[in-house]
Parts: structure tokens; C-alpha cells; sequence
């Protein structure tokens, strides 16, 4: 099973767009859904592509701030986005209203490897970290892969409802205060449930993404493993130099490359698991 | 130049508007409206998001003798109106630069000058030696003020190892030579009549001012290391304007001015206080052809104005 | 001092928590969260907007042997999260000072700091002996950074003048030194350790960073003469921390912090690369009770947190 | 006649309150008016003095913004600006909506005298400087004082309407392109009408303030004339000595005063009005 390879960040497919508000939905507790009308970037985005959105006229906040793109409508022309509030420009991105007009710069990065059938791929969503997935899990239900999807939160208001993903899954879920799912953290339930796919795709902090990978990587057989990560970003199109991360190269030495061209999605083993978790978070940036 | 060229030669011009400007050594920028170092890669990397064939000119990424990997992340943070940066000069060397880029610069109508850094005097002029010649490259933009490497600094905050390292390059290029000087100095003035004095063709500036962010939550800097990074943006414009108007007092060459430009009136007001060029930086970042929409809007204002030269607009207190 | 005092004592706080700070010569601060020079006038001019009993210190407007009218307007302008302010030091002389003020500011449970300014050093003498031993003087802060008279940032961006300064004027006065410094100097940890070794018993920083503003409707600077002014606010707060890390490393005595602080997070990060104490600046325009907020907020996080001491929140790293 | 002198800027009056919009209301032509409920400051407020209007969250813009208390209500508890979109700050107080929180700090510096009757009072205000002239004509109106009301404005649409001011008035104006009244300078007309006023209040730009105050200086009798004057201003309340106008001192000799403090508003005769001239227009601070 060779599945189709991830196309890389080709800069020539973003487009520098405005988007319109259409609304913004609240999904459980404290996190919402925007959704934009902008028809150049909803027609090009891929699974796991991010959008640098404007969040405000400047020039405070200066710059603008990634988001995976959670769904991508080319025939209505839509785009939307998963996110809570932390920060001023996302409490910006909550508070929009219809009609607002949002710069939006994508598609951006390297997306998911959507799998060629028959296959199962098993989605992994920490936190705000299921952004990425509605589009992911219709991009492989249209190809006729099956999904199986394991989220974990806090609580049961912040997991993302499996029904909006647009695409059947076996579900399941952990959360912290046990309101849903088993009680703990994701990464308890994980290793049983690596058993049933060929293939693995998570999103969420750092910390619990050098967890999956370690899972991963000690389960037999070894399924492939693609991780998103965040870094701050100066630019999203590889020309600040800012959003390194620690990789292994190829001959396993100390290298960097770029969150926004390499990335935001790479395979696991590329990863300096230990350096990167040696690392301030990027969300104290 | 004499002629009326480029775009902003268009109808609407006063007859004889010329909106180029010479820099020396037969160089002569298409228009005054550049990207800086640093913020615009080698000119490859934003393709549609910025063609660059209307800029006047391409400040490159600085380029030392060697590969530089660069910092540690994180490399980059947000404060007040401004970012701070930390990248650390990663750059291919100025092998690939001189082989790889250099032959795709000559089909370009817009100048590309190399941004050279070097730890030391002799990596500086060995850089600039193995520049010098090189179809494509149009001049240096000699960098005596990066506060993310170790020494970069030194060089440009003190007008005698700056003068000194100026008089090397001079010694080792034929190329058109623009330093860029540090907004950390206690005396830019006296930095820019050193270089200008050691030979550059013209100065720049600002570059990035020393700065640094505090995570309360981790109880340390944001930046790795002793945590300053250099900051830019439209915290620094003011900054960027006293040094602009007090170094063009100081010294006849042309200077470009730099430092939180994002709007067409952002640059004229450099303009204003003696700047002959500009350069756009973090703007880009936000705005990728945040460079052309300046440039448009500088030619705008000649248009509405009937300015003869750029020049027009200077503050006459200046000269 | 050991004991519990002020509000930060109140229940809540771990037992021992010590909100004080010590700047020597037997001054301590009932809390570290002070007012700036020149952004509350003479203590006397907000009255209930912002009560004064509660403050850490006050640090009054620059204040020099004789009354000065001050530079001509305009005198202020905005900036990209900041402000320039060219106000040349109106000021009413110190005689106004020590027969009008100090008197009132017996009684007051915070102390006053009284900045000091001047052409020369024979003035700053001048200032500070007329001062030794008022009432109501519980220290002086010498200013030897204003950007904003003629010779005003000689002495601060320059080792030695610092040092011989502060010589001077501390042969004249036993009241606690405090001296602030310049964010235009290219090394300030040099000027710090200058200052110290010539008998400061503390040092302030950031004074304003030199900047200027143009109007292109004008075609010249906003502000009058040279146009610079002084930059003040969120926009220089990356710089003074940087500063504030560098002296802190370079010096043992008190720091105390001040540029662009808004909220106790901003004040706290000060804290964080080894700040003592803070100035609120600029924010008091915006919001007349800015400090007391600041305070209260620092009061909060340090219950919180179960700190002993303010030193609690320093970065390892620093010591 | 002695007028009842205007009380001192006394900053023992001023609230730093929170009003909250209960609308912006259009007037003519790219003018609005701004109503906020703002009991505490309402009940202080007198004619002439004006308020630090918060335009936003901060840090851009960073500092308040002056506006002269346009209309003030004791018992509803309602502030009024009058004001026109010239920058960003003006800009987001015209985009209000009702409910948002606007801060506001005032009421701030010394006002317009209100004459003992028997009196005529002559208000003189060019575009914006109508702002003040409601509440003083409805203080002078309950007072017993008779109105008269000159008007100068580019076109009839930037008139402020008289029967907007709340008190009968014996109105006159002129317009730029004529479009109502007479064609031209209000201080075209000015001199006429001195004969029937016993006191002037003047609003405006700097340069009208001084033509007025030249026309008035050589009239006789002479009337006093009270002006409110414009500086780039810094807090407001007299701390950061950045508002100084150019004044005439006792012995004539050069001085300066706060505009916040010993101003807004200052007799005539005590401003230096070749001085004030000589200096770049508050407008483009
Ligand atoms: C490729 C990529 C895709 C992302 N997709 C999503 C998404 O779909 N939904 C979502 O909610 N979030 C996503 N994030 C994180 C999101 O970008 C940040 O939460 C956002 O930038 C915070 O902005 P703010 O202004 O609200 O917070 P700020 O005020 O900037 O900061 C608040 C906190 O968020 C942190 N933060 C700032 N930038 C980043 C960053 N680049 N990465 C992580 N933390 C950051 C800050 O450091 C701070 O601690 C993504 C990040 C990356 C790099
Ligand atoms: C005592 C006083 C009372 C005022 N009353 C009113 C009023 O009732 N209605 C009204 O519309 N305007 C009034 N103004 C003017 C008003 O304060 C300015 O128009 C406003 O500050 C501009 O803010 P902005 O952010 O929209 O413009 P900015 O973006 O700050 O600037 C736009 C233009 O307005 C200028 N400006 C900024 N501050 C001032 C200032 N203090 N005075 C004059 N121009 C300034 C700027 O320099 C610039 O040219 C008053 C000014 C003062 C000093
Ligand atoms: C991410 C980043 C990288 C930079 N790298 C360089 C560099 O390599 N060489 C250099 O001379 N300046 C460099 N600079 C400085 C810019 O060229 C410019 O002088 C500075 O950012 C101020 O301009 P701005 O405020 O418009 O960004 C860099 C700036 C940024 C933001
Ligand atoms: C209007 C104004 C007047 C000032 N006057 C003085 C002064 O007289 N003496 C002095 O040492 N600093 C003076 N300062 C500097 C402040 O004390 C402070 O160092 C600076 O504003 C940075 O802090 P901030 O960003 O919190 O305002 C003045 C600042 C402002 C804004
Ligand atoms: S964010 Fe600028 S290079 Fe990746
Ligand atoms: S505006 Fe600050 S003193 Fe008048």
C-alpha cells in the first residue's frame, strides 16, 4: 500500500484573499466555528493546509495568526475554521459578525497524506487540535477510506462532535474530568486502538504529540504516523525564517525546518521529539 | 538618469518626473520602494503574492561564508505594534547565493543587493570578494548591525571597527555598497560619517532594535538564549525616523530609510526626513505586496502633487 | 525589613510575604509599584483620580535650579502604541520644590522621589544640595537621560560624564541616589556599572528613547526645532526589558524598571529579568489609577502564586 | 455687568467613568453626535468643558481623545459629543454601536462664562466648534441670556442646525460654496452683528479664532470675547505639560498655558495669537 504522498507547500497555490464573514457558530463550550465566504482559497485548500487569517487592521495584533482549515467548500465557496479563545486575536476571530471582511492568506503548508483505499486511518484530535480533521475525514470518506477517530478534551462540552465531521467514524473519547469517554487522557486509549488502522493522523499540543508517537512508534506492526505541529509563525510562507522546528535529517543529525513549508504536517519520525518538548511551548510566545 | 522610466512615469506624471534614484557606482534603483533583508527570502519565495519585477530593488536575506542553520526556536514573538525576531542569520552561504541565485537575478529588472554579515572583518570581505563580478548581483548591502549573532553587533554600534570593516570590503569589491547601520548606537551620525568616510556608496537604516519579550507563564524570556531578539515593525518608526533625519544631516550619500513601513505615507514621511529609498520589512509579512502597494501610493502622491523627484518632498530645514 | 506591611500584607498572602522593596540609605519602598517622572506632576495634580497614599513611590517631574518655561508646542504626539512627548523640562525650580511641595508631602505615607535635572553638573549639584535634608524628601532621582534639552543625554549615554555626575552630586546630598538611565546608550550596562561604582544607590530605566513623528501634510516634523522627541509607552517595552535584563546582570543594586508598563502582567515581567520595582508612565494619561491597578493586580498574582518575595518571580537564569 | 466668572478648572470635579452608547445619530453631512449614558459626568458637566473620550481597548490608538461636552443632562444622565470622522479615534467613536463601553474622564478644564442677564451673547463657531454651543445656549437660555447664533461651515450640510441648540436663537450663517447663508467666511459677517451682542463665545480652528478675535478687538464698544482653543493633549487633566498654548502675561511678556488646565476656553486678549499662528495646526500633531 503506497498511499498518495503529501504534495509539498507549493507557495504558487496561495492566494492573498478576503474573506466574508457568514457567521460564527459556538460548538460546546468556549469554541466556535467561523465560517468565511472566499472562493479563491475554499477551492484550493487540502487537509491540513492552514490559512494565515487577519485579525484586525493593525497594527495591533501586527501579525497575522495560522489556523487549520477545518472545512473547504468549493462549490459554495466556504471556508471554516475551528478555534477557541486565547488570545486577542482570537477573541477578535469570535467576535466577528456577518459581513465583516477577514484577510485570508492560503491555502498554506503541507497537508495530510489522504490515504489510497483500502485502508483505515485512525484521526487523533487533542484539544483545538480537531481543527483539521472535517476535512480530512470527508477528503477519505469520498475516496472510500475508513475513519476512526479518537478525541480527547477536558470536558465533554470542549470534544468536537463526531457528527460534524462530516463522515462516518468509530468514535471514541477520553476526557479529563471523565464527563465523556474514559477518564484521562487520550493517549490511555490510544494503544488498542492502533490495532484496526493503517495509518495515523493527529493534531494537538506538542507534549501529547510526542505521546502518540511514542505509542505509535512501540506498537507492531509500526503504523505511519503524520503529526501537526504549531509553531509561531512571523510569515506562513517560509520567507521570515521563524517557525522552526527540530527534525531529525537524514542521516539523524540536529536540523530545523520550517513549521509552514516542511510542515505543518510531517511524519512523526522526522520529528527531535526531545528537542522540540525541550522547547518553550509555542503558546507562550 | 534623465529619462522618465518605469511605471511611475505614466500618464498623470508631470512631464520630467523622474522616479529613480541613484545610488552610486552606476547604480540606479527603477524607484525608491525596496524590501529588506531578511523579510523577503532571495526573491523566490513569494512568487504570485509579490511579483518582483515593479520593486526597486531586493535586499537579500544575509548571507554569510558559509551555511548557517540558525537559532533555536522559538525565533519570533509579537509586542506592542512591533515583533521580535531571533532567526540568527540561517542563510545557504554565499556559495549557493553566487551559484544557484545569482544567475536567475540577471533576467530581473529589478536590482538585487546581497546582504553580507560575517562574524568577523575577514568573513565579511570574503564574502563580498566572491560577490564581486558576479553577473546579477547589483551591490551589497553590508550588515555591521544584526544583534542575533555573537559580535554581529560590535561592528556597528562603534564608528571605528565599523569604519575599519567598511574599508576592507571597499578594498575587495567593485560593487556598489550600501551599510546598514544599528539603531543601538549612541551616535548614528558619527557611525554613518565613519562608513561613509571608509567608502560606502550609501547607508541604510534602521536595522532592528534590541529588544525582548517576558513569558510571565514560564517565568523567562520568550526568546532562547539570554533572550533579546531584534525588533521591528510600527513600534520602531519613530525610532527609525530621528535616526534617518539626524543622519542625513550627517552625511551627502543617498540613505534608505527602513523601520515599520506599511503604508505609502509611512515611506513619503522617510522621504520628508531625508531618506532617497526605502525599504519595506515586517509589512510584507502581513501584507506580501505590501512593497507594491507602498510603491503605488508613493506614485500616487507624485501624480497628485506634481513632484519633479522625490527629492520635492524633503523637509527644507534638511537642505 | 521582615515584617508584614501595607496592603499587600492582607490575608491571602502566605505569612512573610514581603511586599517592600529596599533601595538603601534606610529608603524602602512600602511596595514596588511607583509613578514615573513627569506623568504625575508633583503628586499634587490627580487628586481622587488616582489616590496617593497606596503608591510604592512617586517620582516627581524633573526639576532644576530654576524655573523653567519649557520648550514651545506642540509638545506631544501619537505614535504606534506610543507617544513622543518634547516638553524641555517645565518645571517650576527647586526653591518651589523645598518651600511648597515638601512640606505637603510630609504627611504622606508614600514617598517622593525627587527628579533631578540640569545643563551641568555644577546645576545638578546645585539642585540636589538645596534638597539633602528637606522634609519630605525621601530621595532623589537623578535624571541624566532626558532626550529632550540641549545636553540633557550627554551624561547618560556616555560612561564617564555618568559616573563624574553622579560623583558630584552624591559628595552633595546623604539622601538614597537614585539614577536613571538612558535607552540611547549603546551599551547601558556600561552606564549602569559607571553610576554604581560612583555611588548610585539604585538605578531607573527606560527614559524615553529619542524619536521623532512627521506630518506630510506639513512636510516637516510634528514636534518643533529638530523635530525628536521622546518615545514613550507599550511601543518601547521590548527595549526596556532588554535593558533592564542587561543592567541587572551587570549590577547588585536595585533596578527598577520602567517603559510602556500598562497592567501588573507588564509590571510583572519587569519582575521577571530582575526588576525590583516598576514606574507607571505614560498609562497614567490613559487611565488616571493605572499604578494603583498595577499594584492591586501584582498583589493578586502574588497570592496566587504564594510568593515570599517579589524576587520569587526572577528568571533562574539571571541569578 | 459683571459676567459670572467661569469657575477654575477644578480637577476635584472630574469622574473617570465608563458611559455606555445609546446611539450615534447623523447630523447633515459626515457630522454625528454621540450620546452615551454617563450619569456621574452629566451631572458636572458645564458649557465649554470637555471630556478624554477612551476610542478604544488600546494600545492603538494609546492616548484619549478631547471632545467638548456637546449636551449634558443632569436627570437622564446623558452626555452628547458632536464630532467628525478625522482619524481612527473619530472614526471608531462614529462606528459606536448602542451598548458599547466608551470610557470617559471629564468633565475637564475651564469653560464658557454664562453672563448675568440682561445680556446678549453672540456664539461664533466654525465647523466642528459647534460642538460646545448647545449646552452653553440652553445654561444662558434658562439663565434669562438672549442668543445670537453665527454658523460658518464648508456647505449647508456641515451646518449645525440651530434649532439643535435648544434655546431660541437670532441665527445667521455662511457658507464656502454659499450653499446657505452668505457666501463665505463667517467672519465676513461677523462685524454687523458685534453691534447687538454684549459678550462673544467663539469655536473653531485656530485661524478663524484669531480672525475673530482681530475683528472683535477693533469694534466698538469692545465685547468681550471668549474662545475655546484646540491642543494636542496628552492626559487632559494638566500632568503632562504637553497641551501648552502660547499666552500673553501679565506684563505682556511670552508665556504659555495648558490648554487643559487654564483653557479650553481663555479671553481673547490672553492668548498670543501671532504666536499660535506661527506654530504647526494642532491637527497635525
Ligand atoms: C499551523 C497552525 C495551525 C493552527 N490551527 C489552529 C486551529 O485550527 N484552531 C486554533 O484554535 N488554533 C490553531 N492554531 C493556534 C493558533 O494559531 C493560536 O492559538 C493563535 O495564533 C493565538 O492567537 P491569539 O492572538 O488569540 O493569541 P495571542 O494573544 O497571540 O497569544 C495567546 C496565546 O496563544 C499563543 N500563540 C500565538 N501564536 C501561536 C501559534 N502560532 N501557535 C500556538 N500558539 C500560539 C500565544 O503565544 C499565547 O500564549 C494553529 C497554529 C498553527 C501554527
Ligand atoms: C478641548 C478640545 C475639545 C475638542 N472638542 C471637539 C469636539 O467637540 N468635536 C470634534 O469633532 N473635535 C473636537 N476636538 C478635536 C478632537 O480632539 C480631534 O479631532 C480628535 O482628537 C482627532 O482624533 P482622531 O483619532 O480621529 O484623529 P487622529 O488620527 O489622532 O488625527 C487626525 C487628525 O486630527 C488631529 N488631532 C489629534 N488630536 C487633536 C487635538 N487634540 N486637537 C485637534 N486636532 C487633533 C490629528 O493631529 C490629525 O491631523 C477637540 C479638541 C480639543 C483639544
Ligand atoms: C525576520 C527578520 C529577519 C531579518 N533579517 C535580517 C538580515 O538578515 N539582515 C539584515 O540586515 N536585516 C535583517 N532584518 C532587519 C530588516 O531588514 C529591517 O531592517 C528591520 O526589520 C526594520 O524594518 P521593518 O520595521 O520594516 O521590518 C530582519 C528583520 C526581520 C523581521
Ligand atoms: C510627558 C512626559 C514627561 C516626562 N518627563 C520626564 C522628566 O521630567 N524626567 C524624567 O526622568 N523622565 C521623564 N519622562 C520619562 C518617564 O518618566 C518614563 O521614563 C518614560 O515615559 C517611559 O515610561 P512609560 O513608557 O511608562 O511612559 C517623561 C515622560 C513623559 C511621557
Ligand atoms: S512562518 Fe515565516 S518562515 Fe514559516
Ligand atoms: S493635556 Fe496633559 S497637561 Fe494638558
Amino acid at each position: 500500500m503506497t498511499p498518495t504522498p503529501p504534495a509539498p507547500s507549493d507557495i504558487a497555490r496561495a492566494r492573498c484573499a478576503t474573506g466574508v464573514c457568514l457567521g460564527v457558530e459556538g460548538v460546546g463550550d468556549d469554541r466556535v466555528e467561523v465560517r468565511l465566504t472566499c472562493p479563491e482559497v475554499a477551492e484550493l485548500a487540502r487537509p491540513g493546509e492552514f490559512c494565515q487569517l487577519q485579525v484586525g487592521p493593525g497594527p495591533v495584533p501586527l501579525l497575522r495568526r495560522p489556523f487549520s482549515v477545518c472545512r473547504a467548500d468549493p462549490e459554495g465557496g466556504v471556508l471554516a475554521f475551528y478555534l477557541g479563545v486565547v488570545g486577542e486575536g482570537t477573541a477578535r476571530l469570535a467576535a466577528l459578525r456577518r459581513g465583516d471582511r477577514v484577510g485570508v492568506l492560503g491555502p498554506l503548508g503541507r497537508g495530510f497524506t489522504v490515504p489510497d483505499p483500502p485502508a483505515t486511518l485512525l484521526m487523533v484530535a487533542g484539544g483545538l487540535g480537531a481543527a483539521p480533521f472535517p476535512l480530512l475525514a470527508q477528503a477519505c470518506h469520498r475516496r472510500g477510506v475508513a475513519l476512526a477517530w479518537l478525541n480527547g478534551a477536558a470536558s465533554a462540552g470542549r470534544l468536537y462532535p463526531a457528527e460534524r465531521l462530516g463522515a462516518p467514524v468509530a468514535s471514541h473519547c477520553a476526557t479529563e474530568d471523565g464527563s465523556r469517554g474514559a477518564r484521562g487522557l487520550l493517549t490511555d486509549i490510544l494503544g488498542p486502538l492502533l490495532a484496526t488502522a493503517d495509518r495515523v493522523a493527529a493534531c494537538g499540543p506538542n507534549r501529547m504529540l510526542a505521546q502518540v508517537a511514542s505509542i505509535v512508534a512501540e506498537a507492531t506492526p509500526r503504523v505511519p504516523l503524520e503529526v501537526s505541529l504549531e509553531a509561531p509563525m512571523g510569515c506562513g510562507f517560509g520567507t521570515c525564517l521563524g517557525c522552526a522546528v527540530p527534525v531529525r535529517a537524514g542521516d539523524g543529525a540536529r536540523a530545523l525546518a520550517l513549521c509552514c513549508r516542511t510542515g505543518p504536517v510531517m511524519a512523526a519520525e522526522r520529528v527531535d521529539w526531545s528537542r522540540l518538548l525541550a522547547l518553550p511551548p509555542a503558546h507562550a510566545a | 538618469m534623465e529619462t522618465v522610466s518605469g511605471g511611475a512615469g505614466s500618464p498623470g506624471h508631470p512631464v520630467g518626473f523622474d522616479p529613480t534614484v541613484a545610488i552610486g557606482r552606476g547604480l540606479t534603483l527603477p524607484n525608491p520602494v525596496g524590501v529588506a533583508s531578511g523579510t523577503f527570502g532571495y526573491g523566490f519565495d513569494l512568487g504570485a503574492l509579490c511579483p518582483v519585477d515593479r520593486l526597486g530593488a531586493i535586499f537579500t536575506k544575509g548571507t554569510t561564508l558559509h551555511p548557517r542553520p540558525g537559532n533555536d526556536p522559538p525565533r519570533v514573538a509579537e509586542t506592542p505594534a512591533g515583533m521580535l525576531n531571533a532567526i540568527g542569520l540561517q542563510n545557504p552561504g554565499v556559495e549557493v547565493v553566487r551559484r544557484d541565485y545569482a544567475p536567475r537575478w540577471r533576467d530581473w529588472a529589478v536590482p538585487v543587493l546581497v546582504n553580507v554579515a560575517g562574524g568577523d572583518i575577514a568573513e565579511y570581505v570574503a564574502v563580498a570578494r566572491r560577490l564581486d563580478g558576479v553577473a546579477g548581483v547589483s551591490g551589497l548591502e553590508l550588515n555591521i548591525s544584526c544583534p542575533n549573532v555573537a559580535g554581529g553587533l560590535d561592528f556597528g554600534i562603534d564608528p571605528r571597527p565599523a569604519a575599519r570593516c567598511v574599508a576592507a570590503v571597499r578594498a575587495a569589491t567593485g560593487l556598489p555598497l550600501v551599510v546598514k547601520l544599528s539603531p543601538n548606537a549612541a551616535d548614528v551620525a558619527e557611525v554613518a560619517r565613519a562608513v561613509v568616510g571608509a567608502g560606502a556608496d550609501a547607508v541604510s537604516l534602521v536595522n532592528t532594535v534590541v529588544g525582548l519579550k517576558v513569558s510571565l507563564a514560564l517565568g523567562r524570556p520568550v526568546l532562547p538564549g539570554a533572550g533579546t531578539g531584534g525588533l521591528s515593525g510600527p513600534a520602531i518608526k519613530p525610532i527609525a525616523l530621528a535616526q534617518v533625519a539626524r543622519v542625513r544631516r550627517a552625511v551627502e550619500v543617498p540613505v534608505i530609510g527602513i523601520g515599520g513601513i506599511r503604508t505609502a505615507t509611512d515611506a513619503l514621511e522617510f522621504m520628508v526626513v531625508g531618506a532617497d529609498a526605502v525599504q519595506v520589512g515586517t509589512a510584507t509579512f502581513t501584507t506580501p505586496r505590501a512593497a507594491l502597494d507602498v510603491l503605488d501610493g508613493c506614485q500616487a502622491h507624485a501624480e497628485r502633487h506634481r513632484l519633479c523627484a522625490w527629492r520635492d518632498l524633503r523637509w527644507s530645514a534638511l537642505g
